[in-house]
């Protein structure tokens, strides 16, 4: 069982790498997934090694706030991606127009 | 011991091609495989509910979503004339090094503490009682942060044109008021 | 113990439709010809990507679906609480305030013809 | 360990074998009824009244060419019939083909997957069947492909929607998720003739749990993403001998399941009628095979079935098809559970 913190640890950093790493936003949000997943592994670590339930009911928060996060950050692509025809980070750097 | 290695390399193996593969879709479908692995690694753990609910929402749903807007939005044309710039690339591993080691280093202090395993009953009825006991409110205001995640992407993804259409028939109606 | 068993059914069902994919490529006839890549004789020939811009009703689909179907999997830990709950007036509370929510999202979704197919 | 991977095996082997072996049987069974509908013959060439024509069709497809097309996805455009079959082979994991017998000096749990989440688990694994379908489209890298695939996934996602109502209805009614004890419910009489089966305690959730089959496995009157008539036969229009018969396979195990879990919640699962809990409750070996024979025929009993609503409805419009999905069947749903609720509420 110890070994899942390491890997706990990985996939969080790991995401943490993909969304500094990644050019385009579908990416990044791929990433930002796999650092939700992490940190659910980790909520039902600590669960199962303290013996306080209450972290795993966490766990069923965590996928429903990043659910409610991919609906809306995809939906926030879909619109920026009619209004500019790109989702590249490069092309979006201007705020004005 | 030697299943939790097994499925460590498993998943370990698909966040790689997730974050270092040259195609959005193959990271969209390791993403997919991930999830997976994670929900067998949560049944190996224990928590069976938590295997199902993850099976079902985040690699039956969310991987689903993601494949439907890569359909969406054709990516062919950004693929080719991306040159990757070598300094974010050492940055970022830099930065996941140093995060990657400090967790390691916390880990490592009290892996004896954490790896013990004092869970009393990890039956799904303690943990329904639990979750409806004392986590009720939490339990309500689930349905609340749908119901405006479902408002906020109508209302994103729905044309203009749709609104506009909405207000011109107000403005119709007002001469008669 | 069920695990192994689980494991050893997946890999099973793998190698089946690799082993089945594999059969068809060794014993099916090998026409090396470049003919393969012009469309089938009465076919037009394919013009522009695939991946037009498609319409925006599928996306929203499957991401009501996925808000929806979070929502009712909640109801899940619900249905099966209820039984041995302490006292059922608290959960009916629950129920009705959380079917509340959810149709007012429903009913959100109706009215703004979001789904809504055929114009 | 040993006897413990023998165990494994055959489980693994008579669960997978079940419907893989009965698949040239229900083809040819689809291909005779359809005939028989429509006041025709079908195949009777092949083998006594036709039976080989199944096997002829499986080796046909095993040495016609593998057509790679250029401008296909390599990757995708292979990996998406296995996924497919594999997806559509997982739920058979979870459902038990017969209650726990005693045999070898213990009590063996006939599925593959013990776990007190029967039901859900099952129902979860088939909410992945609309990948295979998703990668294929994507594969074939083509219009038609594309947009059949965007269909048939947006029909199976909105009817997951009305199918996972009805389970949830029926998991409260039960109040278990385990199939045993669900199906251990469904014993006994009302007034000594109308049997304790799901379908009359829950007759909407019933109706809706069909409906939802009949989406979810693309089957006529839902098959408009791969109707011939309609967009060129869908997402699998480009593959060939053996990739296009994997999602035929895919499609009719994913059917076999579905529809055995109906039979799990709706019609006492493998208790051909419920006279059978007057043997004590330690179930020999013999007893075990004939509730496998009794789920054999109830399955063969939906498949005829099939077969018959496909050659009786036509195929609906594509918007009346989201319509009936999200504002007919979805409210129904959510009324038939709150109506459940309540009705449990004040009953006790």
């Amino acid at each position: 069982m110890s070994i899942y913190y390491y890997l706990a640890a990985f996939l969080f950093c790991l995401g943490l790498l993909g969304t500094i790493f990644k050019k385009d936003l579908i990416s990044i949000l791929l990433c930002l997934e796999l650092m939700m997943s992490g940190v659910a592994l980790l909520f039902i670590l600590f669960s199962k090694s303290t013996g306080f339930l209450g972290a795993q009911l966490m766990v069923i928060f965590t996928m429903i706030i990043s659910a409610c996060e991919v609906a809306i950050g995809l939906s926030l692509i879909i619109a920026l991606y009619r209004k500019k025809q790109t989702i590249y980070t490069d092309d979006i750097k201007i705020i004005t127009e | 011991m030697a299943i939790d290695i097994f499925l460590t390399i498993i998943t370990v193996i698909f966040a790689l091609m997730l974050v270092f593969s040259k195609r959005t879709v193959v990271s969209a479908f390791a993403l997919l495989m991930t999830l997976l692995t994670l929900a067998l690694i949560y049944f190996q753990l224990g928590s069976i509910f938590l295997s199902a609910v993850q099976v079902l929402i985040n690699a039956g749903a969310i991987a689903i979503l993601f494949v439907f807007v890569m359909m969406l939005i054709n990516l062919e044309q950004f693929q080719n004339n991306r040159e990757k710039s070598k300094i974010k690339l050492v940055i970022s591993t830099f930065t996941m090094l140093v995060v990657l080691g400090v967790l390691a280093l916390v880990i490592n202090n009290n892996i004896e503490t954490l790896s013990v395993n004092n869970l009393t009953d990890n039956s799904m009825n303690a943990l329904f009682s639990k979750l409806f006991s004392t986590y009720f409110l939490p339990f309500e205001m689930a349905t609340v942060l749908l119901l405006a995640a479902i408002v906020a992407c109508i209302v994103i993804t729905t044309h203009e044109k749709q609104l506009v259409e909405e207000e011109t028939e107000l403005h119709k109606m007002e001469p008669k008021l | 113990m069920e695990f192994a068993s689980f494991v050893v059914f997946v890999i099973i069902a793998c190698t089946l439709s690799a082993v089945l994919l594999g059969i068809s490529s060794l014993l099916g006839q090998k026409r090396k010809i470049i003919r393969e890549n012009d469309i089938y004789e009465s076919g037009v020939n394919a013009v522009g990507s695939a991946s037009r811009q498609y319409d925006i009703k599928f996306y929203l689909t499957a991401i009501l679906f996925l808000l929806f179907d979070v929502e009712i999997v909640f109801l899940l830990p619900w249905v099966l609480a209820y039984k041995d709950s302490p006292n059922h007036d608290f959960m009916l509370g629950g129920f009705i305030f959380f079917m509340a929510i959810m149709l007012v999202g429903y009913i959100f979704i109706i009215n703004s013809k979001a789904l809504k197919w055929e114009e | 360990m040993f006897e413990m991977m023998i165990e494994i095996l055959i489980k693994t082997v008579v669960i997978l074998g079940l419907p893989l072996g009965a698949l040239p049987l229900i083809i040819h069974v689809e291909r005779r009824g359809a005939a028989f509908m429509q006041k025709r013959l079908g195949p009777n060439r092949v083998g006594p009244f036709g039976l080989f024509q199944p096997l002829a069709d499986v080796a046909k497809f095993m040495f016609k060419e593998e057509v790679h097309p250029a401008h296909v996805r390599p990757f995708f455009y292979t990996a998406a019939p296995m996924i497919a079959l594999i997806v559509a082979i997982l739920p058979l994991a979870c459902i038990p083909v017969a209650a726990p017998f005693e045999a070898f000096g213990r009590t063996i749990f006939p599925e593959v997957f013990r776990s007190d989440m029967g039901i859900f688990f099952a129902f979860a694994a088939s909410a992945l069947g609309s990948y295979g379908i998703l990668l294929a489209g994507w594969g074939s890298n083509n219009k038609y492909s594309m947009l059949g695939a965007l269909r048939a996934c947006a029909q199976m996602v909105s009817y997951e929607l009305s199918l996972s109502t009805s389970v949830v209805a029926m998991i409260f009614v039960f109040s278990t998720n385990d199939i045993h004890v669900m199906v251990a419910a469904q014993q006994g009489y009302w007034f000594n003739f109308i049997p304790k089966w799901g379908f009359f305690m829950q007759p909407v959730a019933a109706m809706l749990f069909l409906v939802g089959i009949f989406a979810e496995s693309n089957r006529l009157p839902f098959d408009l993403a791969e109707g011939e008539s309609e967009i060129v036969a869908g997402y699998h229009l480009e593959y060939s001998s053996m990739k296009f018969a994997l999602f035929f396979m895919a499609e009719y195990i994913h059917m076999i399941a579905l529809s055995t879990l109906f039979i799990i919640m709706f019609f006492g699962g493998y208790n051909l009628l419920p006279g059978l809990e007057l043997i004590a409750d330690k179930i020999p070996l013999p007893i075990a095979l004939f509730q496998v024979a009794s789920l054999v025929v109830k399955i063969a009993l939906m498949v005829w079935f099939f077969v018959w609503v496909r050659w009786t409805l036509p195929r609906f419009r594509y918007d009346k098809l989201m319509d009936l999905g999200w504002e007919r069947l979805l409210p129904i749903g959510i009324a038939n559970l709150i109506v459940t609720v309540l009705f449990v509420y004040f009953r006790n």
